[in-house]
């Protein structure tokens, strides 16, 4: 049946909603290998829609009002090659999850059986929303809805007190970036009469920038710079995917946290763009400094961590800032550059996300200094690992690499220092992931003492999110991670996903050039440990915990950037 | 950070934030002033439409695409606390104690209880007339079947209120939502969520197309996940305890 | 409409905000929960006052019901479970 | 005069002052209390932004359609706000009931374990 492509939008984030629904009864009566199979298939089903979505919207966007109303009156969707491309991959990453998470969770008593698939579909739901929407209050309802699901994901293994903790402080910094994002829509709405951004641009043409734009405009990104994790707004972030389970982490690392850059792009290239309220140049100046900020730190703190899980989050904290950067860049090849990076990146960090989930239910532990050699026998799983390491670092021909090396050929044109930016950053994180599987997959380097240093979190005994780890490891929990890996090789030799120069020979050799640093940099950890084992004591006694700093940090976040753009604008 | 250190960066950064505050709402128009463009072309939308609340109007037909997002966001709050507040296997469940309850209270619970259910079938039926609606009335139909526990005592809530019926009927009622948007298929020019059926004349009862349909739908959807989502919390601080707590 | 009307009104509406403004200030200053649960249910009253001198009566009904009656019993039932926990 | 701008300097002030009441909370249930006050500034600043002096509720009725009314758009956008407002606290409220089970206190800076 061919469906007009306008019909699609509106559909694409109908069905995965109400499979959450539909799998929440119909949980009640099947078994629990039914259920999940029937979560399988919604998310299946939305995969597909969205598919046929992102090849119809090809160079150009589906626009549709929902509802049939004229633009002025109803929500209008809009679904751009890089929105549609973002619900897809979040599709994508949700079809791996539920198969890597088969027989994941130990058996839910009898009512819940179809509660995680159905967290997992509604959160789809929120995200693929939020992607295709051309409306800013819409936006807010999916964002909430978006997050609502992944606190209560974060926190579903109730017995242990640290998801709790974490999804707390998830819940409760991600709400204040919300309501925040609602009181610039609110402004805006008062200035505009608008919600819908398209029309809000278009309104604001030939208004200079007072202070209400520019609180507005400050008020409108704070809910998106949480949700991509920007300094000082990323403290949530660790403590969030440290504790999650493992499935969860793989989709908030793999499409969440990105939707927030996307977020911040929509909002700056749509509402205040075309009217220069912030001219390009301002917002180039700005969001280059706090991309690169959030990429460095990202990148330290990832270096000392050994606790595995916070070692990928932190991972994703310093990737999160190389787009920001690319979106920061203001340049059509740095965008399609960065929007290959994010898929090449999901894929990866889920697989590794993925990986460590399996040493988690294998050995009850995720800290890499115990875990020392133990993971020999995961063959599959170690090359894997090796393979994702390698990927982050930026290493042809994987997709990863190839968008970096398009951001980078695009910020060499004005910007040739973010170009070490990027080769530091992935050296870094690519380094200190190849340093934690070369430790536990192939009992390299000498074996660490056991003595933890004081205010650091190790990892070192996390129950097992399994009860019964004496079955062997389910196919699944190994084969979603080397498919996923496998993906992100195949969308970098044949880059038909984004319109990106292909391999060019400067985009090659930077590629090898940060692989060979992160290699360099492994082998060197491994072989002198107590050398960079040194934790830079103030960014980490900055990761307090405590949710009350994490909110005055965030206020003073909202009071530099309005500060800045004050002068500026 | 210490609290005295949070405390003092937290309320620098406030007065900034409050001085910008400040100044953008000077550059908002007046309060009270007459530039409402969207108002006032929802308002007119609303009077084509025959429906005689405006807001109702907005609320499902125009913006209907927000309510079907924040349908399901109560059904994700509703089965996040299931999850979140289930029985933790190393903890059991209390039979509550039986209360004795003076014979006139008892009395007006029961008198009062249909009173609330019925005012909250009105509030579904007229949803779209008069101020009101499904969200409005599942909640106070929800906080008015738990008169039966302060009328009488726990286990006789327990007994009125069947759970695992609730469970499936908000559910179902999310799921109507997203269903009903299906019929808008039906009309001409068919897309997702359109009030395809006919819309009858203004302040009649059976105006306004598929709103009542929709009103329906969230009354089942929010009466049933609210009952359900304070069954949880009620079990929790009543009922369920660690396994090595003595009872009592 | 007369100008009397919307000058009482104005007045009103000037009176309701302020109150709401003290009770939110009492509310996030209040530390003990159950104490915080019951000027939050007044703040909930005062909010659905206002929005219905703002002529928002849909709001102002989902606010009684919501702010005033679930919220703050979901405040004290978390409490009555955490202080049943200390006790044990 | 004061009254143009009273309305959306008390939402700002909500807005602040439940901020303020979350960073210096002592106690997870106050802290779901006071993001619960920061919530509700949305509510005002939308509302006084749809309000029009002189204008009645958007129900006709028994107004005839000519009566100008205030704006619907805002008060739908206020009633999801609610929803969204009754939903983050249900579910905040529920990690904190386990959270406290399980760590033993309800002090936010008491709860160990996630640092460095």
């Amino acid at each position: 049946m061919s469906l007009p492509a306008e019909q699609l939008p509106p559909l694409a984030v109908a069905v995965p909603l109400l499979g959450a629904a539909v799998v929440l009864v119909a949980g009640r009566w099947l078994p629990r290998a039914g259920s999940d199979a029937f979560a399988l298939g919604w998310a299946g089903l939305t995969a597909g829609v969205l598919g046929v979505l992102w090849h119809r919207a090809g160079d150009g966007a589906v626009r549709t009002v929902v509802g049939g109303w004229e633009p002025g009156v109803g929500i209008t969707l809009h679904a751009d090659r890089l929105g549609a491309g973002l619900a897809l991959l979040a599709a994508v990453l949700v079809v791996a999850v539920l198969a890597y998470s088969w027989r994941y969770f130990d058996e839910p008593p009898r009512e819940h059986t179809g509660a995680f698939p159905a967290l997992v579909l509604l959160f789809e739901g929120g995200m693929v929303g939020f992607a295709l929407t051309g409306d800013l209050f819409n936006a807010f309802v999916f964002f909430e809805l978006m997050g609502v699901a992944a606190y209560a994901l974060t926190g579903y293994r109730i017995e242990d007190p640290r998801p709790l903790h974490g999804a707390l402080t998830f819940g409760v910094i991600n709400s204040i970036g919300g309501y925040a994002t609602l009181l610039g829509i609110g402004l805006i709405y008062g200035r505009t009469g608008e919600l819908g951004m398209a029309r809000v641009g278009v309104r604001l043409a030939g208004e200079q920038a007072d202070a209400l734009l520019v609180c507005a405009f400050v008020l409108l990104l704070t809910g998106m710079l949480v949700k991509a994790a920007a300094v000082p707004f990323h403290f949530w972030l660790p403590d969030a995917h440290a504790v999650a389970p493992t499935p969860v982490c793989m989709l908030l690392s793999g499409v969440m946290v990105e939707l927030g850059v996307y977020g911040t792009y929509r909002i700056q290239h749509t509402v205040f763009e075309p009217a220069a309220i912030v001219p390009a140049s301002v917002f180039r100046d700005i969001f280059l400094v706090l991309g690169v900020l959030t990429a460095l730190l990202g990148a330290v703190m990832c270096w000392q961590q050994r606790h595995l899980k916070r070692l990928l989050a932190y991972s994703t904290v310093a990737h999160t800032g190389l787009f920001l950067t690319g979106v920061a860049l203001v340049s059509r090849d740095a965008l399609s550059g960065t929007a290959l990076y994010i898929a090449g990146h999901a894929a990866v960090k889920a697989a590794l996300f993925g990986l460590v989930g399996v040493l988690l239910d294998r050995h009850g532990s995720v800290d890499e200094h115990r875990l020392h050699g133990r993971g020999r026998g995961l063959r599959t799983a170690g090359a894997a690992f090796a393979c994702g390491g390698l990927a982050l670092a930026g290493m042809p021909p994987f997709a990863a690499g190839l968008g970096k090396a398009a951001a980078e050929h695009a910020a060499g044109v004005h910007h040739p220092w973010v170009i070490a930016v990027y080769v530091a950053v992935s050296a870094l994180t690519g380094g200190a992931v190849l340093r934690a599987g070369l430790r536990v997959f192939y009992g390299a380097g000498p074996r660490p003492e056991l003595r933890p240093p004081p205010d650091e979190m190790t990892g070192s005994h996390e129950p097992p999110e399994i009860k019964e780890p004496v079955r062997g490891i389910p196919p699944t929990m190994t084969g979603v991670p080397v498919a996923l890996v496998a993906a992100c090789l195949v969308a970098g030799l044949l880059p038909y996903a984004a319109p990106v120069p292909g391999w060019t020979p400067a985009g090659v050799l930077l590629g090898l050039l940060s692989t060979t640093l992160a290699a360099a940099s492994a082998t060197a950890a491994l072989r002198w440990p107590a050398a960079s084992s040194h934790v830079i004591r103030p960014p980490a006694r900055l990761h307090s915990g405590r949710v009350g700093d994490y909110v005055a940090w965030l206020t003073a976040g909202m009071a530099v950037l309005t500060v800045v753009l004050a002068v500026r604008v | 950070m210490s609290r005295r250190v949070r405390t003092w960066v937290f309320l620098a950064a406030a007065a900034v934030l409050g001085v910008a505050f400040a100044a953008a709402c000077t550059g908002l128009p007046d309060f009270g002033g007459e530039r409402h463009p969207y108002g006032d072309r929802a308002a007119a939308a609303a009077l084509r439409q025959q429906i005689a609340n405006a807001v109702a109007s907005v609320t499902f037909d125009q913006r209907g695409f927000d309510t079907l997002g924040e349908e399901l966001m109560l059904f994700g709050a509703v089965l996040g606390t299931i999850v979140l507040l289930r029985r933790a296997p190393d903890e059991r469940r209390v039979r509550p104690p039986r209360v004795r309850v003076l014979p006139s209270t008892r009395a007006y619970g029961t008198v009062l209880l249909p009173v609330v259910l019925l005012t909250a079938a009105y509030l579904v039926a007229h949803g779209h007339l008069t101020p009101g609606g499904g969200f409005q009335a599942g909640v106070i139909a929800a906080s008015g079947v738990h008169l039966a526990y302060l009328a009488a005592d726990y286990r006789v809530l327990e007994r009125i209120r069947p759970t695992a019926a609730l469970d499936v009927t908000h559910a179902a009622g999310a799921a109507a939502y997203a269903a009903l948007g299906f019929a808008g298929f039906a009309a001409a020019a068919g897309t997702y969520l359109r009030n395809a059926a006919p819309h009858g004349t203004l302040r009649e009862l059976a105006s306004g197309g598929l709103v009542p349909a929709f009103n329906t739908a969230v009354f089942a959807a929010v009466g049933a996940g609210v009952v359900v989502l304070l069954a949880h919390f009620l079990d929790q601080a009543l009922e369920i305890e660690s396994a090595e707590e003595r009872s009592g | 409409m007369t100008a009397q009307d919307a000058d009482l009104l104005n007045y009103l509406l000037a009176v309701s905000l302020i109150f709401t403004a003290v009770l939110a200030t009492v509310a996030a200053v209040t530390r003990d929960p159950v104490r915080q649960a019951v000027v939050l249910a007044v703040l909930g009253g005062s909010l659905a006052m206002l929005f219905t001198l703002l002529q928002a009566p849909d709001v102002a009904l989902s606010q009684l019901a919501v702010g005033t009656a679930v919220t703050p019993l979901l405040l004290l039932l978390t409490a009555r479970a955490v202080k049943r926990r200390r006790q044990r | 005069m004061i009254m143009d701008v009273l309305p959306y300097l008390t939402a700002g002030w909500i807005f602040l002052v439940g901020l303020y009441g979350v960073v210096t909370s002592s106690d997870l249930i106050h802290t779901v209390g006071s993001l619960a006050v920061t919530q509700s500034s949305t509510y005002v600043l939308l509302l006084a932004i749809g309000y029009r002096e002189g204008g009645t509720a958007p129900v006709y009725g028994d107004t005839s359609a000519r009566t100008p009314v205030v704006d619907p758009v805002v008060q739908a956008m206020a009633l999801t706000d609610v929803v969204v407002g009754a939903t983050v606290t249900a579910l905040l409220l529920a990690l904190v009931l386990q959270a406290a089970k399980r760590h033993g206190t309800t002090d936010p800076d008491q709860l160990t374990g996630l640092r460095g």
